[in-house]
């Protein structure tokens, strides 16, 4: 994040609300309880099952490894809706109401906004592993809101040098209409421009539009030589449009980011998608964790997002040992402790017996380093970059671990 | 029936079209319509072509003539239900073309349907109270304070029940309008018209559906509107009833006015019984008369069937 | 399974925000299509108005909160008589496909990237109603009937100011339907020609039910906002406008009290379907189903919920059976 | 604005693998590389710090030794003769370069000899405008063609049934993921899966109004609680796909990502240009069996008024169950035909559900020709508005006309006033 | 209307005995449209084969009631009725119509945005060969349908509407016709036909029940007439009978047409 959205001069919506409940946050009542407001439903549904098993696969370590404070960390799964319903809210009445200490989620950044203050004012920290809108930075959360989720910063900068580098000269970005598209979208131009390059066209789409064809056409008249593809889901309508306007990977070069960057050799033809490159943030998530989740739930396809739920999860779990507290207040305050600034562990149990025996951690997770700036957000990240080959599949091609200075 | 038995309206109107001649479109003493070259087209059918016709104040006037006539047709431009493609016309010495309907109604010229339109989901008072113009409670803001308009709705509910026992509907007073018969309905729908004291009474078919004794009783009240000073235009099939009440005719076919005149001589006019009396056309009928009439056009129709 | 926290989320529902929001707008409806047969799909778009006219007002423009107060009140009015001129001409079934599009077209304008820096595009706007809660006069601290209803002192004040609305607003209709002026507009309902034919301004009154019903949705776009803090432009998608239809109906079209209870009662039924059911899956109660399909399958129950009502009891709670079979195809 | 340093992770080989700081680039023309050419570059404070010359294989890169702001200028003299900056006034451009980190730099060249704007086209160039609009007009047809076929069914339940049927959406999506089970499930041929799909659709409409919508209308449910119960149906039906399918995006085993083929300033995908044969045939041939058989007839009197219709010997609730059946089933093939083209997915119906309506509406409810018509309308504006205003807010467009012409024609384009009195 | 005198209604047995197996015949029919409210509180009604039968009564007696629950268009609640034997109760009108029986409603009778000859073509929809033949036949009657065969019906006047009506029941040449105030909104001219046509429709064999609120014509015509009053048979007899019964004549006749 950075200070490039000052915060609005009346900034605190709730200035005078009590601070967090006191008699609820004072000591925490001795179990951790993690809420989840996930989608299951809407726009991101295909985001939920990924996100809801890397929270559940950490909350199995955890307490395989014994728990938080000797006992079993209770985790509550909730339903975050799209932002047309106002499902959010519902949940997260529900989960205030069973005394959840910490909150996973929203996926989407709308929905984390129409939720951020309920949450906040009841002292419970909120904690997304996707909301990638710079607001939050600024937002005045009252120290209770964290994330893990990548930020537009990072990966926008690493795609559009990216894009130069391979020598695209006019560049296009396609996005999704909302705060994830239109962020990320920003940070591209702003990289790709910096490095000499032009922003040919720039569509920003209805992700809810029954065809994009009109959108493609904007796109083809401009002529470029690189699209930037910045969507989730409606990649799989996207390419094929693409390439029936001619524009397919074939003769132009097309880049994926993290929403969107998954496994397609179930959807496209072989070697549809070859040479298309793509950004993830986030270290491997191949390899053991990805088989871990495929244990968890062996339905999973994707695994957007997965690693940072699960940090997330870690992240809450170590900062409540850490401070002997699991209340949400006792959470906030050890959250960014945790994450920076000690010895460097990277699964639960080990830092538990770090914590156990008073070292200070520094936790690096799946999903990264997990370094939290003081706004919350964070410091560091990997951003991974990744290639497809004939099969439709991405396999990784480097990784860059990337600092924001607060 | 002698002169001096006639009820004040009745005689006045007589009166007034003593000696005028029987033909379309002669002027009135006093009209309270006057209309012009009205004529309306639906694509290539010129469903109204009136060149010029009067309504006489204080009179009940009919106006016949055969199905699709564009008698209903002339009702909906006069009253602004339709736009008419030329023409002029005024109510009141009031110009009234392209005034839109509830201004036409409120200058007193209020008008019923062929095809009645009650009010389903009001009550029978409902809908008789709403007839009543200018009140006060029908202003938003005045409605929020009972105390502005609980008095004049009094009044009104008093006339209405009035009207409805006149009109036989008292016993449903408080039911659903949707669930009237089709000649309650009609009933219904004219008592609702008298309701806010129109100059002039335009009458589609007020009688078709409704029940002969009934009609009887009702054709006392038409009357009794032209005593309290209103003037009435009516369409109407039933020829004893147009006898009965009507002071003038005017008969219409194609659009256009073909004749008028008091009802007896209209009614013997050849072109007038041939386009749309036919056979049935002296009155009045004795039973055995009417009889006789009927096996005469069978046997008419018989034989052309033969031919 | 948590049987006092189901019972509890489902109570505290049913007199939250939520059914204060869907009670205002479903009261909006009720005057423009429960008494005058307006039917109106874009209550959304008025909530809307609300919502963003002082998220805007304060958030954008740093300008005072009942500033902002007013001028959704005015936008409101403003919205309904453009929607109005066009609209009123048309035959029932238009109507509503216009005021669907209305709606969406206002949904659809400030969530625009080009407006962003107004509206807020997606994200909409936050931090605007810290004059609101500043006039708060419940102290911190947990109030309501232990264990089954606790708010917040915030909760409480958004309840306090949402109900009295919603009092208001019910008060003011019950005294003007049972006016003349609620005659004309129930007239009006079953046949704008004959109700011409008498002498009323049909499109007058039309239109004054639109601008009513239209102010009283935006009050529930102030109740939305404020309970939040946020605005956000897919909340008031046409999928809102169901759900006010759906109380509305579920209460009585017509019956002063039909949106108030059918609100409750919707969002009552809903927190108890969605919550037991997350409970029971939460808590390993049901073990058939995973979480990733708590949310579909509590979206079918509601559904289901939803079309039972209406089939066992299509008058709603309060409705007239009567009324409804004079219509009946 | 935070720094951002890069750190190089172990196993990363390529050229991200930096050092150190650097500014860097490689010097192409249409893909070839320029040699030669020399690169400079200076602090902000314009204090030199280095210059490269571009190498045989173009590229170049100049060493810097921190993080900071740097100006990096191509010496346009050295440039090849008959090549250019394509924009003279970048010839200098700054750039931030971040800790540890190697910024690509990049300057884009044109032959000079080329017609100016020749291969990019980016200034506007006529041609490919014209190209645009011919293919946006292509495409408005496409969408009007689908959204067409989808409301006619819509329009035919509203006009026999007076249903506003709010769960029609969800039909299309049914038939779709009917033919998706049997193709990607069960592993049938699209062209036979398809064709077992709308059988089943069809039988499923028939079934609704068997099981469901006549029980309702038995009861003298009110069409207004009918339409509520369509919304709640379409709740139900929604969440029941999700639950089955899943809420990620689907396609068919055939006939994905086709390339597109040119057919003068149109390009079309060949399925495409077939999915638009057949809804042409399907809509006129519901038009002219609506007008010319004696069933179609029959419908639109049921429409008008059943108790009469029953009254002249027709088996009402047998046409409503047909017109249930083939609505089904039409809107089912345009889902399936929806699938081809662009996806599957379990709000692929909800997503045209407003402009069915919007075309249904615009041509005038309950004429199904009218439904035709509106809805070309709808899809035309829908892609052609995308000229003058943003895509993300091309639904406006078509809404906006739909209520210019509502207020031209309240009847709609085909619709027909009824009479007074 | 003032509820008929309870004595004057007609001795229920000797009705019954007369009905015999008439062609068709309904038995204290209970019918109504809101729940809990009766509107036919058990007529009785029996027609022999080639019958013209005239009801008259006045606005709300449920006349028209009585022919939609013949017609299985109202629900009928107790009571029974047959055809040629048949128990038809509860029957819909479409499977009626297959045994033959045609019906004339008084409102809503024709389809709006049917043309006319389209809205004939309804008429004739279980014997669409027949098309052709009833349809020269149905315009001799009423030549103004021919000049408007492609007319939408929804924007005839109301004569023209009530013509189409007639002509779409004759369309199936029903074997028992019902007819719903058939003359209402006609010219006198036209009524003079529609009640010529009856007659002579009786006479070809078809059985005739008619709804009238031109009484007097009606009683003229017909075998026999019924009075309906408050849902019940008020009197019965012929019609000539009833036409001069002074009783009939102050409450349903009026003497209007007699000055
Ligand atoms: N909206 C319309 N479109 C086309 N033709 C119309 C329309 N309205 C009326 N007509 C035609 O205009 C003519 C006049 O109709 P109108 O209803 O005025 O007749 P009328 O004199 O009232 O007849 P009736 O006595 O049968 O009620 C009729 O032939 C009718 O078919
Ligand atoms: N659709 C309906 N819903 C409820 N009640 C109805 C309905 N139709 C008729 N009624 C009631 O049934 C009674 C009889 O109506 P019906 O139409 O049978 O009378 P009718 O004898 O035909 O009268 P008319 O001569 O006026 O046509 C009426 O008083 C009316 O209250
Ligand atoms: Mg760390
Ligand atoms: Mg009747």
């Amino acid at each position: 994040g950075g200070e490039e959205t000052a915060a609005p001069a009346t900034s605190a919506p709730a200035t005078t609300a009590a601070a967090p409940a006191t008699s609820a946050a004072a000591a925490g009542d001795g179990t951790l309880t993690i809420g989840s407001i996930l989608p299951q439903t809407g726009d991101l549904a295909f985001l939920g099952p990924p996100e809801f098993a890397g929270v559940d696969l950490a909350v199995e370590e955890i307490n395989a490894a014994g728990g938080v404070l000797g006992k079993p960390v209770t985790k509550i799964h909730a339903d975050s809706g799209d932002a047309k319903t106002d499902i959010a809210s519902q949940s997260v009445d529900n989960l205030l109401q069973q005394k959840a200490d910490a909150i996973i989620g929203a996926a989407s950044s709308g929905v984390s906004l129409t939720v951020i203050d309920k949450i906040v004012n009841a002292g419970v920290v909120q904690f997304s592993p996707a909301n990638t809108s710079p607001e939050f930075t600024s937002y005045n959360d009252k120290g209770f809101y964290f994330r893990t989720a990548p930020s537009d910063v990072l990966q926008g900068r690493v795609l559009g040098d990216l894009m130069i580098q391979d020598g695209g000269e006019n560049i296009a970005i396609m996005n999704r209409q909302d705060s994830y598209g239109t962020g990320l979208a920003a940070e591209v131009k702003k990289s790709v421009e910096g490095g000499g390059g032009t922003i040919a066209g720039e569509v920003a789409y209805d992700p809810a539009a029954p065809d994009f064809s009109a959108d493609v056409a904007k796109i083809k008249e401009a002529n470029p030589d690189a699209i930037a593809l910045i969507s989730f889901d409606e990649t799989k309508k996207l390419i094929p449009e693409l390439e029936k306007q001619g524009l397919g990977p074939d003769k132009v070069k097309i880049y994926f980011v993290d929403g969107n960057l998954a496994d397609y050799s179930a959807d496209f033809p072989e070697g549809l998608l070859e040479g298309v490159k793509g950004t993830l943030p986030g270290a491997a998530s191949e390899g053991k964790f990805k088989e871990n989740l495929l244990k968890t739930n062996p339905d999973l396809k994707d695994f957007s997002y997965a690693p940072e739920s699960y940090d997330a999860t870690v992240l809450i779990a170590l900062a409540a040992e850490a401070g002997k507290d699991d209340s949400g207040t006792g959470i906030s305050k050890n959250l960014v402790a945790v994450s920076k600034g000690g010895t460097k562990c990277t699964d639960y149990k080990a830092c538990l017996d770090l914590l156990k025996a008073g070292t200070d951690i520094d936790y690096d997770g799946v999903s990264g380093p997990v370094e939290f700036s003081d706004a919350g957000d964070p410091s560091e990240a990997t951003i991974g970059i990744y290639k497809y080959g004939k099969d439709n599949k991405y396999t990784n091609e480097t990784y860059l671990a990337g600092k924001v200075d607060g | 029936m002698h002169a001096e038995s006639l009820p004040a309206g009745k005689a006045a109107a007589l009166k007034a079209f003593e000696g005028m001649a029987a033909e379309p479109g002669v002027p009135k003493p006093d009209p309270i319509l006057v209309v012009d070259n009205v004529v309306r087209r639906f694509g290539g059918l010129t469903a109204v072509n009136v060149k010029h016709v009067e309504i006489q104040r204080g009179s009940i006037t009919a106006l016949i003539g055969p199905n699709g006539a564009g008698k209903t047709t002339f009702f909906n431009q006069l009253t602004g239900f339709d736009t008419a493609d030329e023409g002029q016309w005024t109510f009141n010495g009031q110009a009234m073309n392209g005034v839109s309907a509830y201004k036409v109604a409120r200058q007193g010229m209020v008008r019923t349907f062929q095809l009645t339109k009650a009010l389903s989901k009001l009550t029978v008072i409902e809908n008789m109270r709403l007839g009543a113009q200018s009140q006060k409670g029908e202003n938003f803001f005045r409605g929020l304070i009972p105390g502005l308009w609980r008095g004049q709705e009094d009044e009104i509910t008093a006339k209405a029940e009035d009207l409805l026992q006149r009109f036989k509907l008292d016993a449903k007073r408080d039911d659903f309008a949707g669930s009237l018969s089709g000649g309650q309905r009609k009933l219904l729908e004219m008592a609702r018209a008298l309701m806010g004291d129109p100059q002039l009474v335009m009458l589609d078919e007020p009688m078709a559906g409704v029940n002969p004794a009934l009609t009887q009783s009702l054709l006392g009240h038409v009357k009794n509107l032209r005593e309290l000073g209103m003037s009435v235009l009516f369409v109407e099939h039933d020829m004893d009833m147009v006898r009965d009440i009507s002071d003038w005719v005017i008969v219409m076919a194609q659009g256009e006015v073909i004749a008028e005149g008091p009802p007896d001589s209209v009614m013997s006019d050849e072109r007038v019984v041939d386009a749309y009396l036919g056979a049935h056309h002296d009155a009045p009928l004795s039973a055995e008369e009417e009889e006789r009439q009927l096996h005469e056009a069978e046997a008419e129709l018989d034989k052309e069937s033969t031919e | 399974m948590d049987w006092t926290l189901i019972f509890s989320r489902a109570v505290e529902a049913g007199i939250g925000s939520e059914a204060i929001i869907y009670a205002l707008a479903a009261i909006g409806l009720n005057v423009q299509f429960g008494y005058t047969g307006l039917l109106n799909f874009g209550q959304a778009g008025f909530l809307a108005i609300g919502a963003y006219a002082i998220a805007v007002t304060v958030a954008t423009f740093g300008l005072p909160f009942f500033l902002g107060v007013g001028i959704g009140l005015l936008l409101a009015a403003v919205m309904a008589l453009l929607l109005g001129i066009p609209t009123l001409r048309l035959r029932a079934d238009y109507l509503a496909i216009v005021t669907i599009a209305a709606a969406e077209i206002v949904r659809l304008v400030v969530r625009s990237v080009a407006l962003s820096d107004t509206f807020g595009g997606t994200d909409g706007l936050q931090a605007f109603s810290g004059s609101f809660y500043d006039m708060n006069p419940y102290p911190p601290g947990e109030y309501g009937i232990p264990p089954i209803i606790g708010f917040d002192n915030r909760s409480m004040w958004v309840l306090t100011v949402g109900w009295v609305l919603v009092a208001i607003a019910s008060f003011i209709l019950f005294m003007a339907m049972k006016s003349p002026w609620g005659r004309v507009l129930k007239a009006i309902r079953e046949d704008e020609d004959a109700v011409r034919s008498l002498g009323k301004n049909v499109f007058s009154y039309k239109m004054q039910a639109l601008v009513i019903g239209g102010v009283i949705g935006s009050l529930g776009g102030f109740i939305f906002a404020l309970s939040r803090s946020a605005v956000q432009p897919d909340l008031y998608s046409t999928d809102l406008t169901f759900y006010a239809y759906t109380v509305l109906i579920l209460g009585g079209a017509a019956r002063i009290l039909g949106p108030i209870v059918g609100s409750m009662v919707f969002w009552l039924l809903l927190i108890f379907i969605g919550t037991g059911l997350e409970n029971a899956v939460n808590s390993g109660a049901i073990t058939f189903i995973t979480v990733n399909q708590v949310g579909a399958i509590r979206l079918m129950l509601v559904g289901l919920g939803l079309m039972l009502l209406l089939i066992y009891r299509p008058q709603g709670i309060f409705g007239d059976k009567r009324e409804i079979s004079i219509d009946a195809r | 604005m935070g720094g951002l340093i890069f750190v190089f992770l172990a196993g990363a080989s390529t050229a991200w693998a930096a050092e150190g700081e650097e500014v860097r680039g490689t010097l192409r023309i249409q893909g070839q590389p320029v040699a030669g050419v020399k690169i400079t570059v200076a602090t902000d404070a314009d204090a030199p710090v280095g210059e490269a010359t571009t190498g045989a294989d173009g590229t170049w890169k100049v060493a810097v030794d921190k993080a900071g702001s740097y100006k990096v200028t191509l010496d346009q003299a050295t440039l090849p003769a008959g090549k250019a900056l394509r924009d003279p006034n970048r010839g200098t451009l700054t750039v931030q370069v971040f800790e540890g980190n190697a910024r690509n730099v990049l300057f884009g060249l044109v032959d000079a000899n080329a017609p100016p704007q020749g291969q990019q086209g980016d200034g506007g160039g006529g041609s490919s405008y014209w190209t645009r609009v011919a293919q946006l007009v292509f495409e408005g047809l496409n969408l009007g063609l689908i959204i067409a076929l989808g409301a006619v069914g819509l329009s035919l339940i509203f006009g026999t049934t007076g249903l506003t049927n709010f769960a029609h959406g969800e039909l299309l999506t049914i038939g779709a993921f009917l033919a998706f089970f049997f193709n990607t499930v069960l592993g049938l041929h699209l062209l036979i899966a398809a064709p077992i799909a709308l059988v089943i659709a069809a039988g499923f409409g028939w079934g609704q109004d068997r099981f469901f919508w006549g029980q309702l209308r038995r009861r003298k449910t009110g069409l207004i609680s009918m339409m509520i119960i369509s919304i709640g149906l379409a709740l139900f039906l929604r969440a029941l796909l999700l639950f089955l399918f899943g809420g990620g995006g689907e396609s068919y085993d055939q006939y994905v990502a086709q390339a597109g083929i040119q057919i003068g300033p149109i390009s079309a995908t060949p399925k495409s240009l077939v999915a638009m044969g057949i809804e042409i045939v399907v809509l006129i041939a519901v038009g002219l069996a609506l007008t010319y058989t004696r069933l179609g007839k029959a419908t639109r009197a049921v429409a008008d008024n059943p108790a009469l219709a029953s009254s002249s010997g027709i088996n009402v609730d047998r046409v409503i169950r047909l017109v249930w059946a083939s609505g089904t089933c039409i809107a089912a093939l345009a889902g399936i035909l929806l699938g081809t083209t662009q996806n599957l997915n379990f709000q692929m119906g909800q997503q045209i559900l407003l402009l069915m309506f919007a075309g249904v509406t615009l041509g005038g409810l309950g004429t199904a020709f009218g439904a035709l018509v509106g809805s070309l309308v709808v899809g035309m504006f829908v892609q052609v508005s995308t000229l003058w205003i943003p895509p993300e807010m091309k639904t406006i467009g078509a809404l906006v006309v739909l209520i210019i012409v509502l207020m031209v024609r309240p009847q709609g384009i085909l619709g027909r006033r009824e009479r007074i009195g | 209307m003032s509820a008929a005198d309870p004595n004057a209604i007609v001795d229920r047995s000797a009705h019954v005995a007369a009905a015999g197996n008439a062609l068709l015949r309904c038995d204290e029919l209970f019918a109504g449209y809101l729940p809990g409210v009766n509107i036919l509180n058990g007529a009785d009604l029996y027609v022999n084969e080639g019958e013209l039968i005239g009801i008259i009564g006045p606005n709300g007696a449920g006349k028209s009631t009585l022919l939609k629950s013949l017609f299985g268009l109202v629900e009928v609640r107790t009571g029974s009725i047959t055809l040629k034997g048949e128990n038809i109760t509860g029957l819909k009108a479409h499977a009626l119509v297959e045994r033959g029986v045609g019906f004339v409603p008084q409102t809503n009778n024709v389809f709006p945005s049917l043309s006319v000859e389209e809205n004939l073509e309804m008429g004739a929809f279980q014997a669409p060969k027949k098309f052709k033949e009833r349809f020269e036949f149905v315009c001799e009657i009423f030549p103004a349908l021919k000049d408007r065969r492609k007319q939408r019906a929804g924007s005839l006047s109301g004569g023209e509407r009530q013509m189409v009506a007639m002509g779409r029941a004759l369309m199936t040449e029903p074997s028992v016709l019902l007819l719903d105030e058939p003359s209402a909104g006609l010219s006198p001219k036209l009524q003079d036909l529609v009640f010529i046509q009856a007659q002579q429709i009786n006479r070809a064999g078809v059985t005739v029940i008619m709804v009238e609120q031109n009484a007097r014509r009606c009683l003229q015509i017909c075998d026999r007439g019924y009075v309906l009053d408050q849902g019940r048979n008020a009197y019965t007899a012929s019609g000539k009978d009833l036409i001069k019964d002074p009783k009939v004549i102050e409450l349903y006749l009026g003497t209007l047409a007699r000055a």
